[in-house]
């Protein structure tokens, strides 16, 4: 079976997630992510909107929904809360991992995910107070867009946050945001790692670089 | 047991320029019935105060369409063109603030606090305009209180003396809300006979009115 | 009957409420306050650490205690909250009115309570954050101490909050703060305008001085 | 399921010199079966954050008796005698601050906040040393956050997944305390199979052990 590329993202992430962690995850690729974790792995997940122990999504009559606004369940010993309880668990570090997409990725950690001025202005949600206050921050998102490197020397749009990203996670690599910059991990097999340079502006240190985890060429 | 506001009542409440928060997480917890009073009141020049812009048919985005609103308090628009049409004509304005943010600032009004110093926003074009300060060798900005003459509460599940609990996720900004508002009206969203004294959210003194039932 | 000093000044702060009021009650004198109520009177009564409706005391087996930490009763209605909606309601000016004692009220409306430095440190408890934050301050206490006036016209002990206190009631007098000043307003039938002037440091402005109300000579 | 932690356990977290922040209000709500370990196991130099100094026999009143306690930050210390005795011979720092303003600083510490500005103070010796700021005309004092290395829970009911709901008013500083400390230990008051998602008060996550029964 082929994998998508989000597939790919969202399959090599969910090996990042341990038992006992709470985890949120972003909206698109993220949302993924739990498709591919083992059932019996004690991961709970967190929903900015008021939720610990966010579900699989619905179809059943209910005003529980997620970050999206989809309709969803919540697992046994779940609970509800507002969203000053939620923020401050983001905000104060109880989150574990914070799992969202990107625009663009910088050789700090820097991120931007919220604005093309100009062009589309969503609007920041809850992701600035994740990226900040979440213990670890994985990006989840395509390498290129229209051809063009996401993981750039510095961001050019306005920043989410400066310097909090911790793993970039891209369907040709796994990359690590260290104090001396951007170590290229891990490349997927269908993909040398001349081609992940080549797609990537930002400058990658290459050392003991292995072929994804869990994929196959 | 609470003031039961009719629906006329409410209408005379409402006066144009005021600023009103709306509870709800993308229309989810937001009371729709009385927004639509407020578009049908047809008073305008509003300032909200909402998690995000709703949707065109749902939550506050049904007062956005109606152009009733001035300006915007909110931390996120996506999901409601209309809103980018008119912050490009120049007919609304948006003040966009990171959820968490937007919490606190509502929290601060409420709670008699002068703001908070958060970390979120610092080196971002949130900051512009912001205070920073240094605490223990870390940057913060102050993010100032957020007061409405207004609020509208959802979601709630309304006893014989006014006390609130929430339903579900409908939870969301409302109790922070009920906190930080002048005049706090509920539209329920189921009744309780009582709600047992350890299960309440929102005390009964925070509420002004309840809208009767359909 | 003859009523003692306390008697006095809480069936006087008895009358300042009203229906509707959220009343907070501080330790000594003003926990008498309630006695004087009429039942009908719909006052609810906030305990700082953490009920809203408070009700009697009461000799059963209970875990619910009073801000004096003796046990107490909720009334139909009330609520339990924690240390932190307990102050932002007190803070956030949600509660009418609050009654306490004090050391000293100067003619500003500045008030100490809490330390006699060098003698007794009990602490501030919620003190500070009640004069603060009530949309009304009533001061419960003895006109004097050992003969010593307590209303001065500066404060000497260090302050629990300036310029915040609105009614000063004692058993001689009731006296209201006004921004130019203390004014006399009430007096008891046992003593004279002259009494009160000779037993308070602080000016009072004397103009339409009545009996003070429900107390009989 | 909670690592269920025994007595013994419990004293091997415990070290010379650690924060710890123990709930309760005149120690109704104080985890006094926790307190005892920690004045069997001899540790000392503890700085001490509650709402009070308890009684001589009862809440962390006992810790201070048993000369464990370096440092008590609290609101009122008045109910026990010893905390003055200590604190004249210079053998116990006191930091006395308002309850509202602790309340605040204790969850601008769990909740990843630099501080909070509060009316409250001002113009008293509890402003001194500390930042004032002036915000829409009015003066506030710059709070900054507590954070500790334990927090001992008390007047919990406990669920079978560590979710915790209280007990009357022995909820007090316990939630804001679970949300402030590095290690959270709970001393269960009540057990009860599942807590409603709608009434826990404490989310499971931030809960590390639940002591054992006797």
């Amino acid at each position: 079976m082929i994998m998508e590329d989000k597939q790919i993202i969202a399959k090599r992430i969910a090996m990042e997630l341990h038992d006992g962690d709470l985890v949120n995850l972003g909206i698109g690729i993220p949302t993924l992510v739990p498709d591919y974790l083992d059932p019996k792995q004690k991961i709970l997940f967190q929903s900015e909107n008021g939720v610990i122990g966010l579900g699989p999504l619905t179809d059943e009559e209910t005003w529980l929904v997620n970050a999206g606004g989809n309709k969803a369940t919540i697992v046994p010993g779940g609970s509800y809360i507002d969203s000053l309880l939620s923020f401050s668990l983001i905000r104060g570090g109880h989150i574990d991992v914070t799992v969202l997409g990107a625009l663009e990725v910088d050789s700090q950690g820097s991120l931007a995910s919220w604005i093309v001025p100009g062009k589309k202005v969503p609007g920041m949600g809850g992701a600035m107070d994740l990226v900040v206050g979440a213990k670890k921050v994985i990006i989840a998102m395509t390498h290129t867009n229209k051809g063009r490197p996401k993981i750039l020397k510095h961001c050019t749009l306005p920043l989410t946050a400066a310097r909090q990203a911790n793993l970039i996670v891209t369907e040709m690599a796994v990359i690590a945001v260290e104090a001396d910059g951007l170590h290229l991990l891990e490349v997927h097999p269908d993909y040398s790692i001349e081609d992940v340079l080549n797609m990537t502006d930002a400058e990658l240190i290459v050392k003991d670089v292995i072929p994804m985890k869990g994929m196959k060429s | 047991m609470k003031k039961i506001i009719t629906k006329e009542h409410f209408m005379e409440l409402l006066k144009d320029g005021m600023t009103i928060m709306v509870g709800g997480f993308l229309a989810n917890g937001s009371p729709e019935r009385l927004i639509d009073i407020i578009v049908e009141s047809e008073i305008k020049d509003l300032t909200i105060i909402c998690n995000d812009g709703g949707f065109e048919d749902r939550g506050v985005g049904k007062l956005i369409v109606s152009r009733q609103v001035r300006k915007l308090i909110a931390s996120h628009i996506g999901t409601n063109p209309t809103v980018g049409t008119l912050m490009q004509e120049g007919e609304m304005e948006v003040e966009l603030v990171p959820q968490g943010s937007l919490a606190e600032k509502i929290r601060a009004g409420g709670a008699g606090l002068g703001g908070i110093l958060t970390p979120t926003g610092i080196e971002t074009i949130v900051e512009e305009g912001k205070t920073i300060l240094e605490v223990q060798g870390v940057k913060y900005l102050l993010e100032e209180p957020l007061y409405a003459d207004m609020a509208l509460i959802g979601g709630a599940i309304v006893d014989k003396y006014g006390n609130l609990r929430y339903h579900q996720t409908m939870r969301n900004f409302n109790p922070l809300m009920a906190m930080a508002s002048e005049i706090v009206v509920v539209e329920p969203f189921r009744r309780e006979a009582v709600i047992d004294p350890e299960y309440v959210v929102t005390p009964h003194p925070l509420v002004d009115y309840v809208l009767e039932d359909e």
